[in-house]
């Protein structure tokens, strides 16, 4: 089977960026959730919390002076925008587990149609390293888990069961990937958009677990 | 008053012992205590337990590792998500050589502010059924599955400060604060690298974040343009 | 951006229910958010459990017990040492008309933080073997007895800053944070009097004390040079 | 038996004052301890705390243009030393519980031989009130208690054993009296400095636990 082919991964950004809302607190995951912030609409003010201790950063910055003290949380210089306030770790974190952030958006290896998510530790490659995941996937009002819809080999990351160690249990509510959008629903996942050009049985060739279609299985916008 | 300068990070460290456990402020290039940490290569001190967000993305701190001082890391980061780019640890701990007691990020900021502000345990429902709650204790509290934590404390932390009036309070720059703030509450020596030392007064009360009775000592090093780990990496 | 400022006290606690869990700032004379306590005491809304530090010292929150308002406080004060000045709480406690939870300061405090922080529950060596302690589990850690407990979260929390910024962001003065600054983030709507409102940007992102996504509501409250409470009482 | 007659509340603030060093962080409960702010030497920088939020305040401010933002925790107007800092109750009670006082000064109802504290609950008057003292009694490295030798009525207040309810239990270190200075030893009170013109014996005569003398029973100096 040929694995259909999907839209980029700033294009991915670009659709999770349209689940953001004027007035949200969100945190967005190292990798693919990172470019994120470079895709929210002028006109809607999102609270960008950096788990090392920003809260109201913009876009990645430009290459140029590099200001060692102004990262995200993956490192990438970043800006400051009019609003923004420093935090040490404790009260990032008190804010992530609190639950005061209305989204999370985090990379994926893998994820279970009950919502389980896996993206700390690819077993081949041994552990570990956890960082804030751990803390955002439980602490966060809605996840968003963004990524590709398989692995390099083609493997699927939707599945019945997650076969790598666990992040947290039923924590997502929302994947984006490169050929869709699912809903993790009390039923399982939900196709609710395809990539342009992609059918949904193509998508599901590609997931293990099954795709419920929504009544209105759209093109993803962006 | 008690002068809490010191004239270089040699002098503010020259009595930390073997077997120390050692908080190390810092994520990724904010707020990163690099003299001191390079001081401690330096030194030479064997069998630590290192205490730092990042053992894996933080070379300074991985230096340590070059002639073996490290014992043990409790850290969130421990291995780098390429494998093209292996730490000294990671290497190390492969070996079964050091000790790794891997915490989710959160977890451990606040186990250190526990370790300072005199909290016995507690409990959070952070990575029950994961990898980093085995062993640990759990309790359904309000309908949702908790692991029971410990503080963590230790016998020195690291800090890197950008101001310091000479009483010890601390103000930081951006994403400075980081594990800086929480471990300098949290270590019996208190030891901040700063950017600038100002005379008393010089700091407004209401924006020091890091009161001065928590500073033992302080040292001032200039960041150069190039974080030395990199140009000896 | 959404537009946290309302105009009046009065509507900025317009759909506060009877019932309602509210937690108020303040200590003595300092962070007091009197203009909001009035309007609620206008409001006449029953039912409520008040967490405040001390309802004994704070006449403007002992006023909600004029007309019975009060059915619970969670305090750390709820009798003044002098017989002679008794409050009305402390009247219809006597009389069995309110329930008093008495907390240590410091577990008060820590309470809240834990219920703004996601803390499921946390032990303190403080008050094992005192009335504040009954009821309450022990436990022995690193060779002390502590006490376990349990977070505080409110369904309002009344706030008194010094600035805020449209978008919430606040500062205080002196004193002024107290329970304030723990409290803005452990309610679900979180009401901030300050004394003046300034453009977003106004702040310097380092000096920002409660961060804004924590407040809900702004309203500008300018003190006068007598609290209100005093003249009315 | 008649009462000796002690020193003022302002002297026994004054010797307490004499127990602080250079860089010592110290809160003083409400009351009588709150003088002591006032009688430390100007050579000797000590670091006051007031768990209400302030680190560095200094004596009682003059009378005139009240700040009620600038007050210690007994609700008086204070004064910033150079070098002060602002905290709010979560950061002044973490300093408290976690050791980091190097003494806290503390008004007494009752202190027994092992060093129990009752300083919060008079039973006739009923209760209560904690406020910060169980906090402060734990927390603190060294706890030093100020008050008057007996009750109004004459009644011993240095006991056996504590019949007020406890602040906190084997807490006390030292204690100031308007008759005496007396340290809680491992064999119980001992006594160490009498107030001038008063005699151990007298001390003894108001005092229900036993006082060991000290080698050296000095006059109290000021």
């Amino acid at each position: 089977m040929v694995r259909p082919r999907g839209v980029s991964r700033e294009l991915i950004a670009v659709r999770v960026a349209r689940e953001l809302r004027d007035g949200m607190a969100v945190n967005l995951g190292i990798g693919l959730p990172t470019l994120v912030a470079n895709y929210v609409p002028a006109d809607v003010a999102v609270w960008f919390q950096a788990e090392n201790g920003l809260l109201g950063y913009g876009g990645v910055a430009e290459a140029g002076a590099f200001d060692p003290d102004l990262i995200n949380a993956s490192g990438q210089p970043v800006t400051l925008r009019p609003g923004a306030c420093c935090l040490d770790s404790a009260q990032a974190f008190a804010m992530i587990r609190g639950g005061h952030l209305d989204v999370a958006v985090l990379g994926g290896l893998q994820v279970s149609e009950r919502g389980d998510l896996a993206n700390w530790l690819v077993p081949e490659r041994g552990g570990g390293s956890i960082g804030g995941a751990m803390d955002l996937a439980l602490g966060a009002r809605r996840v968003i888990v963004a990524m590709e819809h398989t692995t390099k080999g083609g493997a699927p990351r939707l599945l019945r069961r997650c076969t790598y160690p666990l992040t947290a249990a039923r924590c997502v509510d929302l994947v984006v990937t490169d050929l869709a959008v699912v809903a993790v629903t009390p039923r399982g996942f939900e196709l609710r958009e395809v990539a342009p050009g992609v059918t949904p049985e193509e998508v599901q060739a590609v997931t293990e677990a099954r795709l419920h279609p929504a009544p209105d299985v759209r093109e993803m916008e962006f | 008053m008690r002068d809490k300068l010191f004239q270089s990070p040699q002098a503010a460290i020259h009595d930390l012992p073997e077997g120390a456990t050692v908080m190390v402020g810092g994520f990724a290039s904010a707020g990163v205590p690099e003299h001191l940490i390079r001081a401690l290569v330096e030194r030479g001190t064997a069998g630590l337990t290192v205490i730092v967000n990042s053992i894996a993305a933080d070379r300074a701190v991985d230096a340590l590792c070059r002639k073996r001082q490290v014992r043990k890391a409790v850290t969130s980061f421990a291995v780098r998500a390429s494998a093209a780019r292996r730490g000294l640890f990671e290497e190390q701990y492969r070996q079964g050589l050091v000790e790794l007691e891997l915490v989710p990020q959160g977890t451990l900021a606040e186990r250190i502010r526990a370790g300072g502000a005199g909290i016995g345990a507690f409990y959070v429902p952070v990575a029950p059924g994961t990898v980093a709650a085995e062993g640990k204790e759990t309790r359904v509290l309000n309908g949702r599955l908790h692991v029971l934590e410990r503080p963590l404390r230790a016998d020195f932390a690291f800090i890197r400060a950008h101001k310091a009036d000479r009483a010890g309070n601390l103000v930081y720059r951006g994403a400075g604060r980081n594990f800086n703030a929480v471990m300098a509450t949290a270590a019996d020596v208190v030891v901040a690298e700063v950017d600038e030392v100002v005379e008393v007064g010089a700091l407004d009360p209401e924006h020091v974040v890091t009161p001065g009775v928590y500073v033992d000592r302080l040292v001032v090093c200039r960041r150069g343009p190039v974080p030395w780990y990199q140009e000896e990496a």
